[in-house]
């Protein structure tokens, strides 16, 4: 047992430290640190850094251009991007899809596909969820019929980030209803300029253009698009879960968060004093403080023990309900501390170039917004329920 | 003691639910609250006519009503149609003070205010006081026979269309003194009065106010000189007990919103309803929404306790309400999943109205401070 | 609406007072109040007190000896009663077998056994739970079978309250295996003399003697000791589970356990101040009156509303559910308010007579014992997982 | 980084895990546990001499360990097979202070309490004192070449059965000044030293002692006067990772016991462990207790920093431990029902440790109070 960094770790953080204060544009931070709108070329422009240094892959083998970082040291990177203000990696292609063209995509679709997601050639997006499948997402609907070397898909997908930025999509699609609902699901990947697909945004609870439904009216895929074989799906759209609840920890994202939290607390007054110090704020502060500080232990425990493989689905879906539970107590706390002026929404403040005079304290602008929005985090990616039935399945028996 | 509505307010409460329930439509509700105004003045003309507004002040002001109960009984229904109209901003917080500390000339405006004619809020909060009463810091210095006013308010609920504004300075005394408060009722177009509107995230909307030597006449003061404190702490009471009864009104929407869906929505062959878990995080719902409804009817009645007693009673409303709407606004988020995120959706804007009651008059911490507070003073 | 006393309940109230102070012996409130051990004749002293006034009954109808009293009136007697120290009532013939007697018991029974309840000459155990019955109760294994003009009872009950002190027991048993569980049971009458039948203690996680088991071998029971129809006690058995639910919101009780928490935080010094002070402790102890506060009304609320009887069920579940948790919520911070002194435990310290001086102060003794023995209050008298069940049943048709 | 033991911990732990398994079956416990010394002589030979009380001491001392894991790894095994033992009493809390303290001489009871031959206890909370550090109103004062010792102190585990005493009295300075505390070593034979044993709700033993004009050496004294808070608090600090760590055994047990009875009880035709409800709750207990076991590995490894690090650490352990703890307590109680309420059962005795370890060297609310006061001096 041992707590503290080892030389090559500090060596390793001193460098990330460096590449940051050269690399990471104080545009883009200052934009990430108050909470503003990214564009499409902000979050490309991170992603084309991070690839020019081989920083990008941080999940991939090395001889497909991964960094071949250990758990501490992603973390290490993880907790000094954020710190330093970068944008969050947009995790489609290269943490969602990659994996699953690594161990299950043919060699062409390798070679192909993975120097794209590098490279910025194609931005991913995903087509799991329909209106009828959500936490059950083997009962999805949308069909993929055998027409020649074509599949012919037809239906809708749902809950789609980003999409009205991509330029693929990977899809879950039904090719057979026979056997059990998992069955005869196919995992295909989709050009969005094909004819037939529409996207139509879906407006968010505190009006925000983040998600999409995408709608598939005779779309005709290339058999070559397929991944691994047909009707097995399932098994590659669960390791991908998997891998998506590994990353939703969020530890890093969650420091910055908490660290705002404290900068807010700071500067709000309550009867002329610092609201840090007021007894019931500090409690609960403190408390997320602790929270989080156990957090970040057990999530480089879990996933740095010898056993993190053969336990992936219930550990990840620990780190996916605390992580979660945890960034939840941040932006409620954040509300809270805004008092009054959590209430005012000016939404173009949240646009990069708006200059007109804040309401309230300059912080405040984002902060009732990104409490509503972030409901969305114990939902999506498997509810926090979902998470609750795989533990008790997986690590009880029950 | 007796739990069951006078036979007028059921009358009253039935009405309303009718009224909003064919005219206030979600869709129609998105429309106003968009609008420039933010609410619907034909809308507001309605409620006038229909004594609505009248329910909320005493028989002596022109009303026919005016206690605890009828409060409760209105904004609880106002809260299951998300109405956003100026009930709180006009009757109950400005037309609170004027009632109270009005002269025969300056009451007199409560009638246009009953009426609808008339527009008034309440500019009292300041950017530094979070939800502390006696935190003013705009200050009022008399000269021969006029006031000058200098200071800033901040998120006056309505400012940017009121007609009249009952304003709050200090004559004496320093910032988180009760004593030195004076009020002034002065017209909103009054020189020097800066008023920047903007809307909230929850569908309202509310102004910061800057007051730049605003000179307003002797006739103009509430009461006397720096004693208006105990009134504006009443109509803080009573606003209060009107949030915490609009929250009722949401939490039963939220309710029953979540509850059919959770008897339709399937999901692995059968309605999310089966399932266990969240059987008993409903039951947990329900059971808790009553306990709110206990304090607030606790509040209503005991508005008109010593202070005291009546303050406590509102704190705990307001902290029971506040921590009682997080958990069913929540909850009815979660157990909703991914459509509960979706402004399209009926469910999220009712949650969201019920988040945001706790940023107004106190929110849970402050409450459960002030009745810690209250109860030193009382043992004392 | 009025939230007033009228003038009458007023006057009722001060009745309440003149007799508690003239009739209540002050060494029976000493050991309320101090948490002592009753012993049987304690309890038994009380039951006489208030029958000799008329008052016992409050739950049974004016014409077998009930007091008549509304829903305020008997908040009112519990809230005086408990603040004066008096001890609960033993509810096992008085609240649960009676209302079962006078709704469905045959003339003679209700003539022979409603005076015995009253005058002392019963005292009453209930045999519901056995070892494989508990939140399942329809499950129960405990066989009647009809041998002439009696019934043979072999079996085991379970969680048998006081039975050290019964002579008679009220028990569900099972007299046929058709049909659905709920279908063949029977309530029986029985004398806890009768050859066969033995009682061994449960001591509690405190090591208190509460509860009891009992044994019957061959038990030999009249078949006039049935109450109404046999196979239909299932009926019977509900009736009363829900009468029980309705005295277990222990409002009363609970105002009285708040004023005595209030009562030892002001004495303890937190820092040389009184712990009432303490920001935190004050936090806890306001969000506990706040929620009591509520919940009587919610009590007097749902107890006085004309729809009372239809939605008897599940308003009462919910009363069981809020009142258990408010007063382990009690017992909890009256434990942390101790501080150190909640770890020493001199059980004899809780038996009246005991004149050692006290460890710690003398408010210490029975307080984390109380802790723990309340422990079962969310677990009996059907645990609160099984109202939850009922609410969602009966109120959400879930 | 590096979250794998070392091999000589994961074999100490192995061998505390396999000599509890064997040699301590609950009915042993109890019945050593309600023994007049309130532990077993026999198994405390037995501990010393498979190297369990030299695992708490460094080499210096005498011992081969000492390091925060250590203590961590061997009470984690000790709450698993709820050992009373005095562990605690003996080798953290009195051979901690000795150890920091104490010169050559005084030093030399080292030897004997890891080999098991005396016992010591350390005499310092005190009935007003609670939990805090500093409230030592016991006072010393220097006579020739000889101090006098008056007042009481609360709440002493295992003292009654101790050879030697540990004993904290204020030579200067007002009760919660750290400045002015001093620590004694004497017999607890000493004329004018009064000790009243009883047991604990948990099974341990703790005594009331009394010390009426008590006279002891100049060579008594431990370090410098009025210097001894230092060592006391971190005496404290490691004591509170041992009961951390013990927290950790305990919390694992009642699971462990809660996961077998879910699939083994019947109810309803079904385990009831295919209860959702339940289901969730106990997902929920298994990701806490995750959360608590990392907390006292910070604990653990934070000991060697700085005051303030180190004490933060530590309060946030003992908080998580004390909550998390709570949580599986009350929930596999709940869990079993009945059963769980019943002395002759497993579980219930567990869940009594767990939860009155609260009540050892500050509960949850003075660890976050302390906490809190630690972070603004470390921001200050």
């Amino acid at each position: 047992m041992d707590l503290n960094y080892s030389d090559e770790e500090l060596a390793f953080r001193d460098e990330v430290r460096k590449f940051l204060d050269e690399e990471l544009p104080k545009s883009l931070s200052d934009k990430v640190l108050t909470g503003k709108r990214l564009t499409r070329d902000d979050m490309q422009g991170w992603h084309d850094i991070l690839n020019n240094r081989g920083w990008l892959a941080d999940g991939w083998p090395e001889e497909y251009g991964g960094t071949g970082w250990n758990a501490v040291q992603k973390q290490i990177f993880e907790d000094e991007s954020c710190a330093a203000g970068a944008p969050r990696i947009i995790p489609f292609g290269l943490k969602m899809l990659a994996p699953v063209l690594i161990k299950y995509g043919s060699d062409a679709q390798k070679d192909y596909y993975l120097p794209r997601i590098l490279d910025g050639s194609d931005w991913w997006c995903q087509g799991y969820s329909e209106p009828g499948a959500g936490s059950d997402l083997a009962s999805l609907k949308t069909r993929a019929v055998r027409d020649g070397d074509h599949y012919v898909v037809n239906g809708q997908k749902t809950w789609t980030t980003l999409g009205q930025y991509a330029n693929k999509i990977f899809c879950l699609v039904r090719t057979s209803t026979e056997g059990k609902p998992q069955e005869g699901i196919s995992f295909l990947l989709i050009d969005m300029d094909t004819p037939g697909i529409t996207v139509r945004p879906i407006i968010l609870l505190e009006g925000t253009h983040e998600v999409n439904e995408v709608f598939f009216d005779d779309v005709r895929v290339p058999v070559e698009n397929l991944i691994g074989e047909e009707n097995k799906g399932w098994t590659y759209a669960k390791y991908l879960l998997t891998h998506e609840r590994t990353n939703i920890a969020n530890v890093g994202a969650n420091k910055v968060a908490l660290a705002h939290l404290r900068h807010i607390a700071k500067l709000q007054k309550i009867r002329e004093k610092p609201l840090i110090e007021d007894p019931y704020f500090a409690q609960r502060l403190a408390q997320i403080e602790m929270d989080l500080d156990a957090m970040s232990t057990t999530n480089l425990r879990l996933l740095s023990s010898p056993d993190s493989v053969a336990n992936a689905g219930p550990m990840s879906s620990m780190l996916k309900i605390k992580g979660t539970e945890i960034r939840q107590a941040i932006n409620d706390l954040t509300r809270r501390a805004l008092g009054p002026y959590a209430m005012p929404f000016v939404s173009e403040a949240l646009d990069a170039g708006y200059n007109q005079e804040p309401i309230g304290p300059d912080y405040a602008a984002p902060v009732a917004a990104d409490y509503f929005n972030n409901r969305k985090i114990t939902i999506y990616g498997g509810s926090n329920e979902i998470q609750r039935g795989i533990i008790s399945k997986m690590m009880m028996g029950l | 003691m007796d739990f069951t509505l006078t036979e007028d307010r059921a009358m009253l409460k039935d009405m309303v639910a009718r009224f909003v329930a064919d005219n206030y439509p979600l869709e129609k509700r998105h429309e106003i609250a968009e609008s420039t105004d933010g609410f619907s003045r034909e809308m507001w003309a309605q409620f006038a006519e229909l004594g609505l507004i009248g329910a909320l002040f005493s028989e002596e002001d022109g009303g026919f009503g005016g206690a605890g109960f009828d409060i409760s009984v209105l904004f609880e229904e106002l809260g299951r149609g998300l109405v956003v109209e100026p009930f709180l901003a006009s009757a109950i917080l400005a037309g609170g003070v004027i009632s109270q500390l009005g002269d025969d000339e300056q009451k007199s405006a409560l009638a246009d205010i009953i009426a609808g004619g008339r527009l008034a809020a309440f500019a009292h909060g300041e950017p530094d006081g979070r939800y502390d009463l006696s935190a003013v810091k705009t200050t009022c210095s008399k000269g021969e026979d006029r006031w000058t006013l200098n200071g800033n308010k901040a998120v006056v609920l309505n400012a940017d269309t009121a007609d009249l504004l009952v304003v709050t300075a200090r004559s004496s005394g320093d910032a988180w003194d009760e004593d030195g408060v004076c009020a002034f009722l002065i017209p909103a177009d009054t020189d020097g009065v800066e008023i920047r509107g903007y809307p909230t995230i929850d569908g309202l909307r509310a102004s910061e106010i800057s007051l730049n030597n605003v000179k307003v006449p002797d006739s103009a003061l509430l009461g006397a000189e720096g004693k208006a404190y105990p009134a504006v702490e009443m109509a803080i009471a009573r606003a209060n007990v009107a949030l915490c009864a609009e929250s009722i009104g949401l939490m039963e929407v939220c309710r029953d919103i979540t509850l059919e869906y959770l008897k339709t929505r399937k999901q692995f062959g059968v309605p999310i309803g089966k399932f266990q878990a969240l059987q008993h995080r409903m039951a947990t719902v329900l059971t808790e929404i009553e306990q709110a409804r206990s304090a607030v009817i606790n509040a209503a009645g005991r508005l008109t306790l010593d202070r005291i007693d009546r303050e406590k009673a509102v704190s705990t409303a307001k902290t029971l309400c506040g921590q009682i709407g997080r958990l069913v606004a929540e909850e009815a988020i979660q157990m909703h999943g991914g459509i509960a995120m979706t402004w399209e959706y009926s469910l999220p804007h009712f949650a969201k109205r019920l988040i945001m009651i706790d940023h107004q008059f106190g929110d849970v911490d402050y409450h459960m401070a002030r009745y810690i507070e209250l109860s030193a003073a009382q043992a004392a």
